[in-house]
């Protein structure tokens, strides 16, 4: 065999035996050592877009996938610039990122921790991305985000709503635009009380894993906040289907408020048996009975089909917002894509942005000026008003939006309706919250 | 005493499914002697027969109308549904809402076809190898055939909603004494469990009273001499898989509207299914609905607040936990045969 | 007092008595031959002796020992090794294998975790095998699957599997059963060689009168469930109980 | 050598030259061409993962092969070796050594419960009691011994359990420097890379790479003298011919039970592997989709024999990992050289076979394998090697050789 010999002219020829890194970029050249994780030295700089492509979420991932093509085109000076020219900093200059052209690679987290972390390892390892972003659940989210911490990468969270991501498991290299589950609790608490009254016993269905603790936790105590009463709190299985045995004995229990702490697959099948029971045309307690589902996307309710009717819950973004942002990024994906963009493609847009903005500032890509330069950043005009990258946290603290399903939506993506934009003063907390309390940030790590 | 009864309702229902999927299953395994790892996908495939029915109802012709705007500002194109325009807006609407009960019929054709066509491709020629070979080559399929209507249809779930007279639920409670609402019961869910009542009762009264039924069971007790009686057993049984199909796809439909339905519910079924044919005893078709039944019931009754309080976690694992107590005290399920895939 | 001591056996199944009171007495060295028409309890006789049944009642003596409620390799440890009526062999495996497998067993016992040392390098095991494979001649089929083998070889390597555990005493379940002329004359043989040159005993239940007369030196005959008589084969051909019973029946 | 025969040292020989050049082997292309990204697998994720499931796959091997016994909830091990690992990272120090030691006793005794347990049935009985108990242990991993809030949360349910800057590590250090410490084999950190750049190729020598391998070199050697000993045999035998067994004096059940509990202990090596390469560990790892990919990666390499199970494991992660990531850019990028129209046709069809579709074109290679090689790729090599040496007219012998 001739591996051997390659082995030989190589060392005879070069004789480079360059130094240890965790990383291969993928134009290396035999410069000195890099400064940082996929230093890029050539013409060109590489994110990593690691989004769900198959599984349940795969709708959602591709959604994702289509909002980061649109931005790289945005970054790289095509299309009509999208949020770019709305966007409060002018960093941006359509001309890629510090000159450098933007090119991409996609890979599929499966909506698994384990898979996520391969296919993020594989953009850093072998095509030297100096950023990661996407997924579409928190576990991914937490997963991915401590191994950018330990490979020195930034990660741009993309869809992620425990609270944890930027609490107890928050880290240094880690950024998250999305809202949280204490946020939804917090803005819909007040919309609530102005709805059903103060005098409510609440009823909890919740996805027995991460996300769904935290979601019940943080929901249950606004609404207790309110004087509403917790009849009980119930764990399902992540892998049921069929609710009915869950959702059957809510009626008896004197709730007359069902909150689903469901997502997904998850939400759209346990608000269907819901509406089945016909637990919305009853009367319990003098009361009419509801259902709130804390957190909706577009593709939840796609899914529930006409159950969401009249059914509130929170959102980080919608298409149908009317500021110049929100009107500007709905038509530049409208026109590329012919349907309007989700929560998750409009957060990922952000993100990419909001990276590719500050390392125009830092004027350079190693992960701490960046993180520099995210930490406190002050911004508007990406779709949510003026918001803040918060440095304790990593958390952006916005508005959040409290949504109702539509009664008569006129087209397929027109379900929800804005009922209230929570300010974001209202949804701030403390960095030291209880719910966020346990974690440290660490230090930025730059790898190499 | 109203919370056992509302579960042993609720277990009846999760038990029609399991019964149905664990019946065709069975049917497949008694008769041609196959493992068939691709029956959750049939099911999946039956539901969306709905879907596609659902659409294919829908399909629509534009207009636009200049006083409503769509999201990018232009005149909204308003759909109008084929069917409202050529029967009458009432007519029409009432057509697309009885989708799923339409569907049965849509979808018997279908899934005879997909069963025969499945049979004679593929899984004839695995009648002779190892049972692994078996449950991997249709577990393959499985993939493959979820994977095509992940491609068509998106991976997100698509609601497939029951005719408006089945919404809502009755009161059971209020008809046996107990309080308004303590035992309500959707009506969709009482026309699935008799659906599923029907069906196996249908599946039950073919094989015992029609000839054709004689002969497969004859087969399904002993292949070879019912060849040598110069019957073509085979092609009997490519009838009977092409049947266990449509009675995966009818349980399906009717499904649709219970879950909205999403590619892959058939594998959420899959390894259910076979944990109730095993605990029914392999080959034993009393044992499949029987089984299917009861755990349904179990899971129900597992997943009770006062259960839960108790074993935490119990409803997450009941139905395996029943498996290996069942199978360990009763070495070929409840009522299994001997030497059926004990090699 | 025999090698094997059969006392009060009974085996019910439902409603069924397959066995009742049999009593048998197998001499050390001798070629006791078990007949009887079908129905008769034969096989579940045997069932008995190798404990793949338990009887209700009475007792199976091997060597002194009780082999009830002992699981089938134990008894085969003890020293009594079966021949089944379609053989038994391991079709997977080698012929060679085939005979490498009960000399283990005879060495190493019922479990013996022996997962390094390669099976060639344990030169006398393999001097052993290669003997007996000699001995049933069947030297030049030592790398084929023992699947592979025509009926009659079957049943010599299966022979030669039990042989090769030099056991007490060596049970044959109708040895010729579906077997051609020819391959019956040779299997006949092949058993008397053995019963001649072996310090074995050797017990056959057997159908085939032809089989029986040739080898045997002592005949039980069993009608429904219990022993009609026991005696040698020369009192058996005139006995006119066995004939009723049996012989007629057969002719 | 080493007390093998002549085959089996070439065999073995030819196994550890793939796994030490393997650097070189995966990267055929060189770096930033279009091939590059799509075909090149030399980084060392990528590597780490071929070496560890052929481990898993070896082990498993040793049952399915030999015994022919189905385990259809292997992953179970898989994860128990796992989150012991990581156990080890969080409360002892970041040595490697111990962590896959305490990966393979847990599993061990894990396997032993279950094995006793499981093999007191057969054939698809066996097959459900595994698959229930790796299910049980899959739904209590992800959400009752996973809760942080509980007092048992042993894995730390959906996120994975996952080292913290506070934990104790008693024979270590927290952090360093305000950042996780790495793990190492005393000293030499596993994700330490060295690199050699050949005009424009670029290849990656990793510590966890060659530790892994290494690993997998002794486990392939130890299956091999398994497969060779005594014990083996009478594995094989238990498969041929149960009732054989019993009456020629050998008790069955210990035999299988030491199977099982080898194989999962080799599962429990792969898992504490995969922990010490990336100290995360996640539920899903014991999801019965996760056992059904060891089958079959078990089936397309070559049930039984040898060489299949690392040719089987890296067949699938390589497809799994290289599909996923394609997308139509990189297509385009790929067919770039045809003509606009062909090159879009072409695109638009492997469109559905890349990326989100790499399932589906997994499950039809998957198929294909199943059907046409039911001896998986081992057969295939068998088949092109007679095909081969048939054209050479010298083909005479039609003996059928015994499983390698």
């Amino acid at each position: 065999m001739s591996k051997t010999d390659v082995t030989r002219r190589g060392v005879l020829k070069t004789g480079a035996i360059a130094g240890a890194g965790v990383a291969l970029p993928t134009i290396f050249t035999a410069s000195s050592a890099a400064a940082y994780t996929n230093e890029p030295t050539g013409a060109s700089v590489t994110l990593g877009f690691n989004v769900p492509q198959t599984g349940p979420y795969a709708d959602e991932g591709a959604d994702e996938l289509r909002a980061y093509q649109l931005a790289v085109e945005h970054l790289n000076g095509g299309g009509d610039g999208g949020m770019m020219n709305t966007f409060s900093s002018k960093a941006l200059k359509g001309n890629g990122i510090l000159g450098k052209k933007v090119e991409f690679v996609t890979g599929d987290t499966q909506t698994k921790s384990d898979a996520a972390r391969a296919s993020a390892k594989s953009m850093i390892e072998k095509d030297g991305a100096v950023m990661i972003t996407g997924g579409s659940s928190s576990g991914v989210a937490i997963a991915v985000q401590g191994l950018c911490q330990e490979a020195g990468v930034i990660f741009m969270a993309g869809l992620t709503h425990s609270n944890d991501t930027t609490g107890k498991d928050k880290k240094a290299n880690g950024f998250r635009h999305f809202f949280n589950g204490y946020m939804s609790g917090a803005a819909l608490a007040p919309v609530l009380k102005n709805l059903y009254g103060t005098d409510r016993n609440a009823y909890h269905l919740t996805a027995d894993y991460t996300w769904g603790w935290t979601q019940e936790e943080s929901i249950a105590a606004a609404t207790e906040a309110l004087g509403w009463n917790t009849v009980n709190k119930v764990r399902t299985p992540l892998a049921a289907t069929d609710f009915s045995s869950y959702i059957a004995p809510v009626l008896n229990s004197g709730a007359d408020v069902l909150v689903l702490n469901h997502y997904g697959g998850n939400m759209v099948n346990s608000l269907t048996n819901a509406v089945q029971f016909g637990l919305r045309d009853k009367v319990v307690n003098g009361k009419n009975f509801e259902i709130v589902v804390p957190l909706y996307s577009r593709l939840m309710a796609k899914g529930a089909g006409a159950n969401v009717k009249g059914i509130h819950g929170s959102t980080n973004w919608h298409w149908s917002l009317q500021d110049d942002a929100s009107k500007a990024f709905v038509k530049s994906f409208g026109t590329k894509y012919g349907f309007p963009p989700s929560q998750a493609a409009h957060t990922v847009y952000c993100q990419t942005l909001l990276y590719a903005d500050a390392a125009e500032r830092a004027g350079t890509f190693n992960p701490c000026g960046i993180a520099e330069a995210l930490e406190g950043y002050e911004f508007e005009g990406l779709g949510n008003g003026p918001t803040l990258y918060r440095a304790e946290d990593h958390q952006c603290f916005k508005d959040v939006l409290v949504v109702r399903g539509k009664e008569n939506p006129t087209s397929e993506f027109d379900l929800l309706e804005v009922v209230e934009v929570t300010p974001a003063a209202q949804v701030t907390y403390a960095p030291d919250h209880p719910m966020f309390a346990g974690g440290q940030l660490g230090s930025c790590n730059p790898g190499a | 005493m109203d919370a056992i009864l509302l579960q042993i309702l609720n277990g009846l229902d999760k038990g029609s499914a399991y019964a149905l999927i664990a019946l065709g299953l069975t049917l497949i395994f008694g008769t041609l002697g196959v493992v068939n790892f691709a029956h959750g996908a049939l099911f999946m495939i039956g539901a969306f027969c709905a879907v596609t029915l659902q659409r294919i109802f829908k399909l629509s012709f534009e207009t636009l109308d200049p006083t409503q705007k769509d999201f990018l500002g232009n005149p909204l194109k308003v759909k109008t549904p084929y069917v409202e325009s050529w029967f009458g807006p009432e007519m029409g609407a009432a057509i697309i809402d009885w989708s799923v009960p339409l569907a049965i019929l849509f979808s018997i054709p279908i899934m005879l076809a997909i069963g025969y066509i499945m049979e004679r491709g593929l899984i004839k020629h695995f009648y002779k190898r190892p049972h692994a070979d078996q449950i991997l080559v249709t577990f393959g399929l499985a993939i493959v055939l979820q994977e095509i209507i992940k491609a068509v249809y998106g991976a997100n779930p698509i609601p497939t909603p029951a005719p408006e007279v089945f919404r809502g639920s009755f009161d059971f409670g209020v008809m046996l004494g107990f309080d308004p609402n303590a035992i309500i019961y959707p009506y969709w869910r009482m026309v699935y469990f008799a659906f599923a009542a029907v069906i196996i009762g249908a599946v039950f009264a073919f094989l015992q009273f029609t000839t054709f039924g004689m002969v497969v069971r004859a087969g399904m007790a002993d292949r070879e001499t019912v060849g040598l009686l110069g019957i073509n057993i085979d092609r009997r049984f490519t009838i009977m898989f092409g049947i266990a199909a449509a009675v995966a796809g009818l349980a399906g439909v009717m499904y649709a509207p219970i879950n909205s339905p999403n590619y892959h519910m058939g594998m959420d079924f899959l390894v259910l299914s076979f944990v109730v044919v095993v605990v029914g005893g392999m080959g034993s078709l009393p044992g499949a609905v029987l089984a299917g039944f009861m755990l349904g019931i179990l899971e129900a009754f597992a997943s009770m607040n006062e259960v839960k309080s108790i074993l935490p976690g119990i409803d997450q694992i009941i139905i395996y936990l029943v498996a290996i107590i069942i199978i360990l005290t009763r070495p070929r399920g409840l009522m299994g045969r001997k030497g059926v895939m004990e090699d | 007092m025999g090698i094997l001591e059969v006392k009060n056996v009974g085996k019910r199944f439902g409603g069924l008595q397959a066995l009742s009171d049999v009593n048998l007495s197998v001499k050390e060295n001798s070629v006791h031959a078990i007949i009887g028409p079908n129905g008769a309890g034969k096989s579940t006789l045997l069932n008995c002796l190798v404990g793949k049944l338990i009887p209700d009642t009475g007792s199976v003596m091997f060597d002194g020992q009780s082999v009830l409620g002992r699981a089938p390799y134990e008894i085969n440890q003890m020293g009594i090794s079966r021949v089944f009526q379609t053989p038994e062999i391991f079709g997977d495996l080698t012929v060679m294998e085939n005979m490498l497998i009960p000399i283990f067993a005879k060495r190493d016992g019922a479990f013996r975790m022996h997962a390094i040392e390669a099976v060639s390098s344990e030169t006398g095991i393999n001097e052993q095998a290669e003997k007996m494979l000699e001995e049933m001649n069947m030297v030049d089929k030592r790398h084929m699957n023992a699947a592979a083998l025509s009926r009659g070889d079957k049943r010599r390597l299966e022979i030669g599997m039990c042989l090769s555990q030099e056991p007490r005493l060596l049970l044959l379940d109708e040895p010729t059963a579906g077997m051609a002329r020819a391959d019956t004359n040779n299997t006949i043989d092949l058993l008397k060689q053995i019963s001649d040159e072996r310090d074995i005993t050797i017990a056959i239940i057997e159908h085939d009168m032809h089989v029986v007369f040739s080898l045997a030196n002592r005949i039980t005959v069993l009608a429904q469930g219990t022993p009609l008589v026991e005696d040698d084969p020369e009192n058996i051909r005139g006995n006119p109980k066995v004939r009723e019973a049996y012989l007629g029946e057969s002719a | 050598m080493l007390g093998l025969n002549k085959k089996d040292t070439t065999l073995l020989l030819v196994v550890m030259a793939l796994a030490l050049f393997a650097p070189f082997i995966l990267n055929p292309f060189p770096e930033g061409s279009s091939l590059a990204q799509m075909f090149n697998a030399g980084y060392p994720d990528l590597m780490q993962r071929f070496v560890i499931y052929g481990i898993l796959v070896i082990g498993f091997n040793i049952l399915f092969g030999l015994t022919g016994y189905l385990s259809f909830g292997h992953a179970a091990f898989l994860g128990i070796g796992s989150y012991s690992a990581v156990w080890v990272f969080k409360l002892i120090g970041m040595n490697v050594i111990p962590a896959i030691l305490l990966s393979m006793v847990m599993a061990g005794i894990f396997a032993l419960l279950i094995g006793y347990i499981s093999l007191r049935r057969s054939g698809i009985y066996f097959s459900i009691l595994t698959l229930a108990f790796a299910q049980m242990s899959y739904n209590l991993a992800y959400s009752v011994l996973g809760n942080p809030a509980s007092n048992y949360n042993l894995t730390n349910g959906e996120t994975g359990l996952q080292l913290l800057l506070d934990d104790p590590r008693i024979l270590g250090v927290s952090s360093v420097d305000g950042s996780l410490p790495v793990t190492s084999f005393f000293g030499l950190a596993m994700r330490d890379s060295y690199q050699l750049e050949i005009g424009s190729w670029l290849f990656t020598f990793n510590v966890g790479y060659y530790l892994c391998a290494i690993i997998m070199l002794i486990s392939f050697y130890i299956s091999i003298r398994i497969f060779r000993s005594p014990f083996g045999m009478m594995l094989r035998a238990v498969k041929s011919n149960q009732q054989r067994m019993n009456y020629t004096g050998l008790n069955t059940k210990p035999y299988l039970l030491a199977a099982f509990v080898i194989s999962g202990i080799y599962a429990g090596l792969a898992g504490g592997l995969l922990s010490s390469m990336d100290p995360l560990a996640g539920a899903e790892r014991m999801h019965w989709t996760a056992s059904g990919e060891i089958v079959i990666m078990a089936i397309l390499g070559g049930v039984g024999t040898l060489i299949g199970p690392i040719l089987g494991a890296g067949f699938n992660e390589y497809f799994k990992n290289i599909l996923s990531k394609i997308n139509d850019d990189v297509l385009h990028a790929w067919l770039a050289f045809l003509p606009d129209g062909l090159e879009n046709f072409f695109v638009g069809i492997m469109h559905y076979f890349v990326g989100k579709g790499w399932h589906l074109t997994l499950g039809l290679l998957f198929m294909l394998v199943i059907i046409f090689l039911p001896g998986g790729l081992v057969e295939g090599g068998q088949r092109l090697m007679k095909w081969f040496s048939r054209k050479d007219k010298n083909a005479t012998e039609t003996k059928t050789t015994p499983a390698e």
